[in-house]
């Protein structure tokens, strides 16, 4: 077999001869050749990190009408390094009152809540860790784990401003998975399965063209759920202090770092899958499966980069305004989508690809317009009241 | 989409209207008034779609659109099917119902003053009164919107969808169903303004008029049932089936059951249609608003009863006898309503009278079995009357704004003694008007209406009826006689009243369904012209043809006789003349010499029905039932019941009651509780955990118990 | 291959543990938390029973699903009300909120 | 003893370790992360089952929803949270009686039953219990009677939570 054909299975036949070789059973040689799977992925993952790192600063610059990072090595590529080292090297502060275990803990939770995402993450045809058929479902507890992690975090620094940070990223987080599990909903009916291979497979025509509403809720759960600009109130900066994760430092504060990051990157790349045909490009992924992993880490650099544009574009939004924005607008609306879009997948079983794909998008863009003119309303009605003049009150004397 | 399909789909999206009307617009006129207007676009469309495409069948009569029907109720081991059914005669039905409906709703927008103010004191449940504006400093009287605007088309959408219903229907149950969802409109239209005593009571009226007809209805359906096991036309009108009921006596008259199947049948629609003697709800339910009048009396419910006898025309025509009933009420009803009809002042009422008087007319027709001119008639007779209905409407409209210009409202908009000259004023309304009024009384040739009556006359004739023929002569006269009189008196001289001076023409809404109304009511008539006309030989009668397939055997043209065309043409013509002549110079009611008292009181009718009806059936009630035999006789027995109980109750009370009961169970229950409770409220910590333990111990414990003691 | 006993003698020792939970804990919250304990213990049951009996019939593991239902209604009703006694009473020792006693 | 076996025994140790610390523990937020490890070993439990579905549902609902639901709750109600007083009121060995008879009361019964030898039955292959879950629940002829109950039942308590837990000292609910 071709070596570049098919890399992954070459690599585990070959490992698998020299572990047999070696008298180890081969049940355990699969586990082994497994672990080391993993290990090669997350080691990845974790470079790819640091090159995230030179992405976001080198992007944000731009935003900014700056250069960014250029003195260490071409064009500063070696500054994350630099970066590392420095944390390295930082003293490890854990507060005084702090609960030692859980304060230790909820980095590595954050950061693994990232990790695990990737079992399910199809890089090329017939590539991924694992086909769960309930992938879609899986997204949302690796959230889960990073709640956690949070809220672990805020509580044992054992300070305010954490609390408060946590508290509030709790809240948003929970409140935005309602939507975003809606909106997975939404490929999994086209698909017909929750599997993000399957989902893939079954994307002969980009789901963003079927549900483009759907994506952009998507994407504004995700941005939500990454606690990232406008949805910052967690780090909020200006009145938090960076929120959770006031008392860490070094190395643990890294890991919240990198692991917000790779999250971004990491939820441009399940908005490529979910709704851009992950590593799908007009059968280029057939070709060679390098190219498929090439094609996916180019979708989601592209939906990274919106991400970021969006988080330097956008000011934060105050937490009620933002828990009333999902409550009573993004949540309905993404229950009306799900209605309308299972209403109409109903509908139009059985019709030319063309009448369905057409129905779709144009439900969809109904909804969206319909849902604009519903918050139009509603925002000028609020206005009303307050540029109404207050009744003047006649000042009582006594 | 199939077209099968497309039938199934006709009738909906009026009542889908209803709904969102109902439920969700109803705050919004505009979009209320959008919703209904384009469910009867839609269902215009839909018609024209089926109507074209049923032309294009070959023998529709044999092979009917619709496709199978589907299973709705189970009746034991068997199904009761409902379906769809496109056949020549529905197809021309819905293609009148379709245009009328659809002008009809279109035409309410400007009736009922969208776009205007809302009025100074309008109340829902009134007409609107006007509104005041002010413009360029001073202040004049405008018409006011309709207060119950959206309610009015929710109500029409759903009178639109029963008879779409009825006719697209394949069975007599979902055709009843339709037939009541419109008595039910009907009801709710004609009461639309129920402020107004009369229209509450003409609500009523025409309610329970119609309800003796339905009743009856019901009875035939039932018995059709019974006696052949489907209500389904396409099995009803199979020969053996046919056969059967023709050969059946049912017991009563001496009918066969078809008989006495189409006799039933046809009280229902002598009860829809306001045939004599249950004529009487149909001028009275004027009340309500002009479209209603023009939807109910004109184009759709009064047309749904005569469709429903055409459509078991088959079962009808079984029985000589039946037949005979059926010519007799037809054409009595012809000349009965237009000697009213003469001495009417009211400019809708005589409409209504005339309406009734050429309902007659299809009825007599179909008595004589002269089934094409029936329903030739029924459809030019839509059209037209439709068109004189709204035109009414248009011109009292015209009145009212005169009224509310000169603020004089002691003056009745629609008395036509306070008219006069309208044709300068409102030019599109007189034309149009004149178009459907020439039509109503047959005038030759180019109208709808002549073709149509000439060919029922001319049917009577040939088939040797000559009562029959006579008497539709006769109310043929007539009809033409105050038809010319009611144009007169409302179009031509000069206006008679200051109001009359400042009437207005009505806005496109209004006068576009007139002009497109008037079109037909001339054009419609050329599709049935004799295949030897006046000896000449034309084209061959293609609505005859056309309507002719319905029936298993094509009814025999009939040969050309110049002896109901002269007639026809001297009542039509003769009526117009004498009816001009008679009325131009006369400006008061006091100068028409035929305001004659029995006429004018339509014959008391209505007074003797109260007579003979009514009073009974209070002093049935009142004396008879509440007075002698509730008061008197029942509570008199129920008296002596009273103190004998009450003797019975006291001695129980204090001989067992009080010292058996109350002391010894009652209170020494209570005290035992007491003690008990006293002694067990120590237990009750409220703390729940507690409870809870409590709880399991008893539990593990009984549980235990019955384990080892039951078990093993 | 686990025998199906093991499935349910750990079930019945989450069971007694949430119990003694639920008995003994003075918090309300806690209490709380004992009464999840007994909740995943009951799925656990309705799992393996399913896994161990007909696997196309999926009773088992709607009653699990159902289960969830119940459990977060009984939460947030459940941490709604301590929320609301803390409020107005300033304490979530379950002891102290003994109004309905005699 | 298969590998399975001691995969099961490790995890129900440490969900009963685990359990047993929830019930323990002088610190309600620790009692709540222990309950989080508890969940999380039954989501465990679970997939040994092969109810994948439920294990990820056991994750999102309990780990997502409930259990930071506890800490919340736990927070808000703080002042008891540092209160260093014994955790277990003074009848908790009647509790732990209890609960040691239950266990004891249920073990019993549970070697009574006949249907305990039971073996795993086969899964056919190619088929999706997802997606027969899914049939089920929403199926006519399925649970989705109470499916849709449990859902109403949700809402109902969603209602009632909000109104039971309003402040009305931070504002008027009517409003």
């Amino acid at each position: 077999m071709n070596f570049w054909n098919d890399p992954l299975k070459v690599a585990a036949d070959w490992l698998l001869g020299i572990f047999t070789g070696w008298g180890m059973p081969e049940i355990a040689a699969q586990i082994l050749i497994g672990f080391l799977g993993i290990l090669l992925l997350i080691t990845i993952l974790m470079v790819l990190d640091i090159f995230l790192v030179w992405i976001e600063r080198k992007v944000v610059s731009r935003f900014q009408d700056r250069i960014g990072p250029n003195r260490v090595g071409p064009f500063g590529l070696i500054q994350p390094f630099a970066d590392i080292i420095k944390l390295l090297i930082k003293e490890d502060i854990t507060p005084g009152g702090a609960d030692k275990v859980v304060y230790n803990i909820a980095p590595m939770l954050s950061m693994m809540s990232v990790l695990i995402l990737w079992a399910v993450v199809p890089i090329a045809p017939k590539m991924l860790g694992v086909d769960l058929n309930i992938g879609a479902l899986y997204i949302i507890a690796a959230g889960a784990i990073g709640t956690l992690s949070i809220i672990m975090a805020g509580w044992s620094s054992n300070n305010k401003f954490a609390m408060i940070g946590a508290f509030r990223q709790v809240a948003v987080m929970i409140s935005f998975e309602v939507p975003m599990l809606t909106m997975l909903l939404i490929p999994t009916i086209f698909a017909g399965s929750m599997g993000m291979g399957a989902i893939t497979e079954a994307q002969d025509i980009w789901y963003v063209f079927l549900a483009p509403l759907a994506a952009l809720i998507f994407l504004i759960a995700a941005i939500a759920e990454l606690g990232r600009a406008p949805f910052d109130m967690a780090e909020g900066e200006s009145e938090l202090v960076s929120g959770y994760n006031i008392e860490y430092s070094g190395m643990k504060f890294g890991m919240f770092y990198a692991g917000e990051l790779l999250h971004a990157f990491t939820f441009g790349g399940f908005w490529s899958i979910l709704f851009f045909g992950g590593y799908r490009f007009f059968g280029l992924e057939l070709v060679n499966p390098l190219l498929a992993i090439a094609v996916l880490v180019f979708k989601a650099m592209l939906g990274y980069w919106i991400i970021m544009w969006v988080k330097y574009t956008l000011l934060r939004i105050r937490i009620d305004h933002m828990l009333a924005f999902n409550w009573k607008f993004l949540t309905p609306l993404a229950f009306a989508l799900l209605m309308v879009t299972a209403f109409m997948n109903a509908l139009l079983a059985n019709t030319p690809s063309w009448l369905y794909i057409s129905g779709m998008f144009l439900s969809n863009v109904i909804l969206a317009l319909v849902a604009l003119e519903v918050a139009r309303s509603y925002s000028r009605r609020e206005r009303e009241k307050v540029e109404m003049p207050k009744p003047v009150v006649e000042a009582a004397h006594h | 989409m199939t077209t099968d399909i497309l039938i199934w789909l006709i009738p909906l999206p009026p009542l889908l209207a209803f709904f969102l009307i109902v439920l969700f617009t109803n705050k919004s006129k505009a979009l209320s008034h959008t919703i209904a207007v384009g469910a009867a676009l839609l269902s215009w469309l839909g018609s024209m779609i089926v109507f074209v495409r049923a032309l294009g069948v070959e023998h529709l009569g044999e092979h009917p659109l619709g496709g199978e029907p589907i299973n709705w109720l189970p009746t034991g081991d068997t199904w009761f099917k409902v379906g769809v059914l496109i056949d020549p005669l529905s197809a021309a039905v819905l293609f009148f119902v379709a245009w009328t409906v659809l002008m009809i709703f279109l035409y309410s927008v400007g009736y009922h003053n969208f776009g205007q103010p809302a009025g100074d004191h309008d109340h829902a449940g009134l007409p609107p009164h006007g509104a005041t504006v002010e413009e360029h400093g001073h202040k004049h009287v405008v018409p006011s919107v309709e207060p119950m605007y959206s309610r009015f088309f929710a109500f029409i959408g759903l009178f639109a969808f029963g008879m779409f219903t009825l006719v697209v229907s394949d069975n007599l149950l979902t055709l009843f169903v339709g037939w009541e969802i419109m008595g039910l409109c009907s009801y709710l239209l004609i009461g639309f303004w129920y402020g107004k005593p009369s229209a509450r009571n003409a609500a009523v009226k025409a309610f329970m008029t119609t309800r003796v007809g339905d009743v009856f209805m019901l009875l035939g359906i039932a018995y059709l049932y019974s006696a052949t096991g489907t209500l389904s036309f396409r099995e009803i009108f199979t020969e053996e089936i046919l056969h059967t009921l023709a050969t059946i006596p049912s017991g009563v008259l001496g009918l066969s059951a078809a008989g006495l199947i189409g006799l039933l049948l046809f009280i229902g629609t002598v009860g829809k249609s306001a045939q004599f003697p249950l004529h009487v709800w149909l001028p009275d339910a004027m009340e309500g608003p002009t479209p209603v009048s023009a939807m109910i009396h004109a184009a759709t419910m009064v047309s749904a009863g005569v469709y429903m006898v055409i459509r078991m025309f088959p079962i009808i025509s079984l029985d000589e006898k039946t037949m005979a009933i059926v010519a007799f009420v037809g054409a009595f009803t012809a000349l009965f309503a237009a000697t009213i009809a003469v001495a009417q002042n009211d400019i809708k009422r005589v409409l209504a009278y005339s309406t009734i008087s050429q309902l007659g007319f299809m009825i007599a027709a179909l008595g004589i079995g002269a089934y094409v001119a029936a329903v030739f008639h029924l459809i030019t007779h839509a059209f037209f009357k439709a068109l004189l209905f709204l035109g009414s409407g248009s011109v009292i409209h015209g009145m009212e704004h005169g009224v509310l210009h000169t603020g004089n409202h002691k003056v009745d908009p629609q008395d036509m003694f306070n008219m006069g000259g309208l044709r300068k004023k409102m030019p599109i309304t007189f034309w149009t008007f004149l178009i459907g009024g020439f039509a109503l009384s047959g005038f030759p040739i180019i109208t709808a209406g002549f073709w149509s009556k000439d060919e029922i006359l001319a049917d009577a004739f040939g088939h040797g009826h000559i009562f029959v023929f006579a008497t539709l002569a006769i109310a043929a006269f007539m009809t033409a006689f105050y038809t010319m009189r009611q144009i007169t008196l409302t179009f031509l001289g000069e206006p008679r009243t200051k109001e009359a001076e400042h009437a207005q023409e009505t806005p496109w809404t209004m006068t576009t369904p007139l002009v497109i109304l008037a079109f037909f009511a001339v054009t419609y008539g050329w599709v049935g012209i004799p295949e030897d006309f006046m000896g000449l030989h034309l084209q061959p009668n293609w609505f005859h043809e056309f309507i002719g397939g319905t029936l298993m055997e094509h009814p025999e043209t009939l040969e050309f006789n110049w002896i109901p065309l002269l007639t026809s043409l001297i009542v039509a013509l003769g009526g117009l003349g004498l009816g001009y002549f008679v009325y131009r110079n006369i400006n008061s009611p006091a100068e028409d010499k035929l305001q004659i008292g029995f006429l004018k009181n339509k014959y008391y009718i209505d007074e003797i029905y109260d007579y003979v009806f009514v009073k009974p059936a209070i002093w049935v009630s009142e004396v008879l039932v509440s007075a002698w035999m509730d008061k008197g006789f029942i509570d008199g027995i129920l008296h002596i019941f009273g103190p004998a109980t009450g003797g019975l109750g006291s001695f129980i009370r204090n001989k067992f009651d009080l010292p058996v009961v109350n002391r010894f169970f009652g209170d020494g229950t209570a005290d035992v509780t007491y003690w008990f409770g006293g002694k067990l409220r120590a237990i009750q910590t409220g703390r729940i955990q507690q409870y809870l333990m409590f709880a399991l111990v008893v539990f593990i414990a009984v549980g235990a118990a019955l384990y080892f003691f039951l078990l093993a | 291959m686990i025998p199906l006993s093991w499935y349910l003698i750990l079930s019945a020792a989450l069971f007694s543990v949430g119990l003694f939970g639920v008995l003994s804990r003075r918090n309300a919250v806690a209490i709380l938390l004992g009464i999840e304990l007994m909740l995943n213990s009951v799925n656990i049951n309705l799992v393996s029973f399913w896994r161990y009996g007909n696997v196309m019939h999926m009773a088992g593991q709607v009653f699990a699903i159902i289960v969830f239902a119940v459990a977060a209604a009984e939460v947030s009703v459940g941490l709604a009300l301590v929320i609301s006694v803390y409020r107005r009473r300033n304490t979530v020792i379950a002891d102290e909120i003994d109004l309905m006693k005699w | 003893m298969t590998g399975e076996q001691i995969t099961f025994l490790v995890i129900a140790l440490a969900t009963l370790g685990s359990a047993l610390m929830v019930v323990t523990t002088r610190n309600l937020i620790h009692a709540a992360l222990w309950l989080i490890a508890t969940l999380f070993s039954v989501a465990v439990i679970f997939a040994l089952l092969s109810a994948s579905f439920l294990a990820v549902v056991q994750v999102v609902v309990y780990i997502g929803a409930i259990a930071i639901l506890f800490i919340f709750a736990v927070m808000l109600t703080r002042k008891d949270m540092r209160d260093q007083s014994p955790q277990l009121n003074k009848n908790w060995w009647v509790g732990a009686l209890l609960a040691v008879l239950t266990f004891g009361g249920l073990y019993t019964l549970l070697q009574g039953w006949s249907g305990l030898s039971r073996t795993v039955a086969d899964i056919p292959s190619g088929f999706d219990a997802v997606a027969e879950l899914g049939t089920e629940l929403t199926s006519f002829t399925g649970y989705v009677l109470p499916f849709e109950v449990a859902s109403v039942l949700l809402v109902a308590a969603l209602v009632g939570a909000v109104y039971v837990a309003f402040n009305p000292r931070s504002g008027d609910i009517r409003k």
